[in-house]
C-alpha cells in the first residue's frame, strides 16, 4: 500500500514535533503541511511584492506566483479557469461576499433555501441579507440522523427561490449534503446553488462541473494551508452578473469624485491587497494533496471512523449523533455523553493528549434539531491514525470514571 | 496533568449539590446568560429587599465549572447586594488572574483555583456570577 | 550612532538574500522583517489550532498567540485596551467593515467628509455607501502641494458632517495630514475620526489618544508583518455602538432561525477563523518596530529623501508631487517626467534593479488634481541606503537618454 | 538587463510616428478603454464601409508601447473587419505566450517580441487592439 498514516504525519511539522499529539480537531483546523510552509516561507524570501500594480521583475514573480496560486485552486476544484477563482479570507468572508454582491439583486418575496445543517457562517450572513433586503429564508429540514431530507424538496425550492446555499458536509455530523436533487431543483426553478466546502476540500479532490453548481467556498485553514486565506469559486457567467461587494484599490476600472467603474472578475471581488502568500500556500497545499493516493486514504480515515464509531456504541449513556453509514458521511465523529458536558469531557481527555473540541461547533441550529447544547466532536483525517482513535477512547473511560 | 487537578471531589459535590437550583415564584429581577463557546444558559432569579438578596433561583444548564460556580452562589448569595456580587466576582477573577487574596470570602471559591491555568474556562465560572449581576441590575430597575 | 541601515537590512531576509535589490516601494508593500517570520513560522510548528472555540492545550496556546497579538497592536497604537483592536484582513477591509457598520446608521442627508487625496480604499466604499444610503459625500480640496487644505473647514465640516475619514498621510505625495483642526471640527459638530494609517504605522509608533480620533485603520504588509492581515482600532464605546458587518462563526452571542444576539468587541466584527498566524506575525513586527531607534532612523530617511529629491530638482522635465519640507511628509517620493511614461521609466529603472512603481497608485481623484494620469513613486524605509537612492538617480538620468 | 531589449528603436520610432493619432469627424463608431494598471486611456474613431474600416483615429494617453500599439493600427488598420482585428490581436497574444507564427502579418508587430518577458506590460500592447474591437462592434451595432 502506497499510504502510511506515519509517513504523512511527518509532512506536518507541528505533529512531527508533538509526537505524543492525538490531534483530532481538523474540522477547525487541519495542521499545517510542509508544502505550504515551505511555500510560503520561499516566496516571502523571494518573490514578495504587491500584486497585479507593479512592473519591476520582483513584482511580475509575485504576479505569477499569486496567479498561478489561482490556477492551482482551479485545477482542484475543475473549475473551467483561473478567472474563476476569487481568493477571500475565508469561507466566512466568502459566502459573506456572495450574501451581499448575490443579495444585492434580491428583494421582498424571492427566497434563498438553507439547511437546518448548516455553521454559523452560512446562516447568519443569509439571516442578515434577510434583515437587508426583506427576502424570506426557507430551511430544509433533517432527518433523524441529521442528514437533509430531501423529500419534500419542491415545498421549499419554489419559483421564488433565487439561491440554494448548503454546506458539502456538516461540521457536526460529517454527513454529506447529496447535491444532485438540491441542483436539480434548483436549475428547474432558475435559482442559483452555493456549496459551503469548508469540510469538503480536505477530504480530497472536488469537481465542481460534476457537481453541477454555481459557488463554492472553503477555506485555506481546514486543508492543511494557511489561515487568512479562503476561496470563492463562481462559475464564470455567475460571477460576471455580480456587482462587487467590498470597495478599494484593485477592483476599479477608473474611480473619480463622481462615478466608478468595476474591474473584471476575479479582481472586482478582490479589494485591497490580497492575502498574497497564503493564496502561495494554499495553492501548494491543494497541488500536494491532489497528487496524493486519495483511494487508500479514504479507505485509512473510514476503518478509524469505524472503529472510533464502533468504541463509542458500548459506552454507556453515549448518544451518536449524524449518519451511521461511512459513505454517507466524513469522519468527523459527534456524540454527547449523558451526565457528562461536553467540555468537561474535553478537558479530561486533553489530560489524556487528546485535542478534539466540545460545543456548538458554530451550528447552533444542527444542537436545536438534535435538542442538545453541545457535544463532543472528534475529525480524522489521513495523519490521524490508531493510536489517536486508541488515546481517544481511553480517555473517554477515564471521563466517565471521573465525572460519571 | 492538570485537568485531573481541575476535577476535585469538592468540585464535583458542588455541581452535584445544585444548591439554589429551580424557579422562583414572582422574582423582582431575573436574567439570563448564554456562552458564545458552548452553547451553556445559566438563568438567574432574585427577589431583593432594600438592594439585598433574599431569595434566589437558578436554572443552570452548562458544565462542571458553571453548575459550581451557580451553586455556590445558590448556597452563599442570599443577602448580599449589588456591590459585594461584584466584589465576589472580583475575588473570581483575582484567582483566575493569580493575585488573589489569601482566603476567600466563600470557601467554595477556592475549588476554581485550579481552572486558573485553563484560560478557556473562566468564563464558565464567572457566567452565573455576570448573570447575577444582571438579574439584579434588572430588579433595581424594576 | 545606534541606527545602521546595513544592520537593519540584515533583518530582512529577502534583502539579505537580493544584494543588488534597490527595493524603493516600499508603501505598495513592505519586506517581511525576520522577527514577523519567525513568529508566523514558530506559531505554524508550535500552536496551530483555532481560537476561542477549543478548550485543549493547544488551542489555549493559540487563543493566548491571538490576544497577545491583539495586546501587541494595542501598545503600538497606545489604545486603551486589546479589546479595542478588532483584526481585518487589511486596510481596506478595515474600512470597508466601517462604511458598513457604521454607514447603517446613516441616512440621506448625513454627510461623510473625505479628501481629495484618499487612497481608492478610503474613497471607493463611501462611494458605495453613498449608493447603498443616499448620504452625501464631501471631499476637502487640496493645496497645490497635495496638502489637504484645511481653510475652509467649516464649510465641509457642517452639522450633517456624521464621519471625518482620511488619509494619515498621502501614499503619493508623503504628505502628512494635519489631523489636530480635523478632529477638533469633527468634535464640534459630534462626528467620528476614521484615520487611514496604511502608510503611517511603518514611519513609527502612532498614538491613537494623543491624535483624539475614533477610528484607525491599517495593514501589516506594508508594516513589515505578513499579508492577510489588518486593524481597525476603534475607541472602546465607538466599536460597541456598531452593529456587526460580517455574519458567521465567532460574531454570535446565541443563532437560531429566527434571530441572532451578538458577540461584543473586537469578536462582534472578527465573523469566521481569524487571520491567526498572520496576527501574530503583525503583533511581532510591531513589538519589534517599537524597540527600534526612530529618532536615528527618521532622521537616515529623511536625510535620505532630501538626497533624493535634491538629486531629482535637476533633472529636466521632472515634476516634483507634494510638498518639499520634509517635516510636513513621509519619505515618499512620486514625481513625473516630461514626455516619459511613469511605466517606461519604471521598466529601464527595473533594468538597473531597481523597484519602484509607476501609475495611478490607486488615487485617481489625486492624480486627477495634479493633472496627471501617473507618476513614479520611490518610497524610501530605514533599510534603504545611498546606494538605493543613487541608483534610481542613475537610472533615471539612463531613461531619459533611452527615452527622452 | 531585458528593459533595453524592449525599447529598441523601431518601437520608438513606431510609437512617436503616432500614426492615426488624431480624431474623425463623424465616426460610425468609437470607444475608449483605461487601463486599471496605469490609468492610461486610449481612444478610437473608426468609420467602416461594409463592415471594413474606411478610416480611422485614435487619442492615446499611454506608455511607449501603448502608443507604439495604437501607431501600428494607425498605419495598417485600413481596410480590415472585425474578424481581422481580432486575429490580429491573436497574433499578438500569441506572440506573448511564445506560440507565435514565423513573420506576424504587421511587420510591426516583431517589435513586441521583447515584451513577451513582461507580462505585467503586455496588456499595454493589447489595450489599442481591445479598444478598436470595441469601436468597431459599436459601429456595427449602430
Ligand atoms: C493610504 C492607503 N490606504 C489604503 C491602502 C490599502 O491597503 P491594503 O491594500 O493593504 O488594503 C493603501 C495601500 O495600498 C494605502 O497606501
Ligand atoms: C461547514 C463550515 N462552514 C463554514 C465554516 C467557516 O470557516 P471559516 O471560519 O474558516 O471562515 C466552517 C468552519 O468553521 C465550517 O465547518
Amino acid at each position: 500500500m502506497s499510504f502510511s498514516a506515519a509517513q504523512w504525519r511527518g509532512h506536518f511539522p507541528l505533529l512531527a514535533a508533538h509526537p505524543k499529539l492525538h490531534y483530532l480537531d481538523n474540522a477547525a483546523t487541519g495542521q499545517l503541511c510542509e508544502a505550504a510552509l515551505d511555500a510560503v516561507t520561499s516566496h516571502e524570501l523571494q518573490h514578495r511584492a504587491n500584486v497585479l500594480r507593479g512592473t519591476y521583475r520582483l513584482a511580475e514573480q509575485a504576479d505569477a506566483a499569486y496567479e498561478n496560486a489561482r490556477r492551482q485552486v482551479a485545477a482542484y476544484l475543475n473549475a473551467a479557469g483561473p478567472e474563476e477563482v476569487v481568493f477571500t479570507a475565508g469561507t466566512t468572508a466568502a459566502i459573506n461576499l456572495l450574501a451581499h454582491a448575490f443579495g444585492e439583486g434580491l428583494d421582498a418575496g424571492d427566497e434563498v433555501v438553507l439547511s437546518l445543517a448548516e455553521h454559523h457562517s452560512n446562516f447568519v450572513p443569509w439571516q442578515m441579507l434577510r434583515e437587508r433586503r426583506g427576502v424570506a429564508l426557507r430551511f430544509l429540514p433533517l432527518a433523524a440522523d441529521g442528514r437533509l431530507d430531501l423529500s419534500r424538496l419542491d415545498e421549499f425550492v419554489s419559483q421564488r427561490c433565487k439561491l440554494v446555499a448548503v454546506t458539502h458536509a456538516s461540521n457536526v455530523t460529517g454527513a454529506v449534503t447529496d447535491l444532485a436533487p438540491l441542483v436539480a431543483a434548483a436549475r428547474a426553478v432558475g435559482a442559483r446553488v452555493l456549496v459551503d466546502g469548508a469540510q469538503a476540500v480536505q477530504h480530497g479532490q472536488v469537481d465542481v462541473a460534476a457537481l453541477g453548481v454555481d459557488f463554492y467556498a472553503f477555506s485555506g485553514h481546514k486543508a492543511f494551508a494557511p489561515t487568512g486565506v479562503g476561496v470563492l469559486w463562481g462559475r464564470s457567467e455567475a460571477l460576471a452578473a455580480l456587482p462587487p461587494f467590498l470597495g478599494g484599490g484593485g477592483m476599479i476600472g477608473r474611480v473619480t469624485a463622481g462615478e466608478t467603474t468595476w474591474a473584471p472578475p476575479p479582481r472586482r471581488f478582490e479589494a485591497g491587497t490580497p492575502p498574497i502568500a497564503q493564496a502561495v500556500g494554499l495553492g501548494a497545499a491543494l497541488d500536494w494533496l491532489r497528487a496524493q493516493p486519495w483511494a487508500d486514504m479514504h479507505a485509512h480515515t473510514a476503518r478509524l471512523a469505524q472503529r472510533l464509531m464502533d468504541g463509542l456504541a458500548v459506552l454507556p449513556g453515549l448518544t451518536f449523533l449524524g449518519p451511521r453509514d461511512l459513505r454517507q458521511r466524513l469522519p468527523i465523529v459527534s456524540f454527547t455523553l449523558a451526565g457528562i458536558h461536553p467540555h468537561d469531557a474535553c478537558q479530561i481527555l486533553d489530560g489524556h493528549g487528546v485535542a478534539v473540541r466540545g460545543g456548538h461547533h458554530c451550528a447552533q441550529p444542527l444542537m436545536d434539531c438534535f435538542g442538545v447544547a453541545g457535544a463532543v466532536r472528534a475529525s480524522l483525517v489521513p495523519y490521524n491514525d490508531e493510536a489517536d482513535v486508541g488515546a481517544l477512547l481511553a480517555g473517554l473511560k477515564d471521563a466517565m470514571r471521573k465525572l460519571g | 496533568m492538570s485537568a485531573d487537578d481541575l476535577y476535585q471531589q469538592d468540585i464535583l459535590d458542588l455541581a452535584n449539590s445544585a444548591d439554589g437550583a429551580g424557579r422562583l415564584g414572582a422574582p423582582d429581577g431575573a436574567a439570563q446568560g448564554d456562552s458564545p463557546l458552548c452553547g451553556d444558559r445559566v438563568r438567574m432569579e432574585v427577589r431583593l429587599d432594600g438592594g439585598h438578596i433574599v431569595a434566589l433561583a437558578h436554572e443552570t444548564k452548562g458544565c462542571l465549572l458553571c453548575r459550581a460556580a451557580a451553586a455556590a452562589i445558590g448556597r452563599r448569595a442570599v443577602g448580599l447586594d449589588a456591590a459585594r456580587v461584584a466584589a465576589l466576582r472580583g475575588e473570581v477573577a483575582e484567582l483566575f488572574a493569580g493575585q488573589a487574596a489569601a482566603v476567600p470570602s466563600w470557601p467554595e471559591l477556592q475549588c476554581f483555583e485550579p481552572v486558573r491555568a485553563h484560560r478557556s474556562r473562566h468564563g464558565c465560572v464567572l457566567l452565573p456570577f455576570d448573570v447575577l449581576a444582571a438579574a439584579m441590575d434588572n430588579a433595581n430597575r424594576a
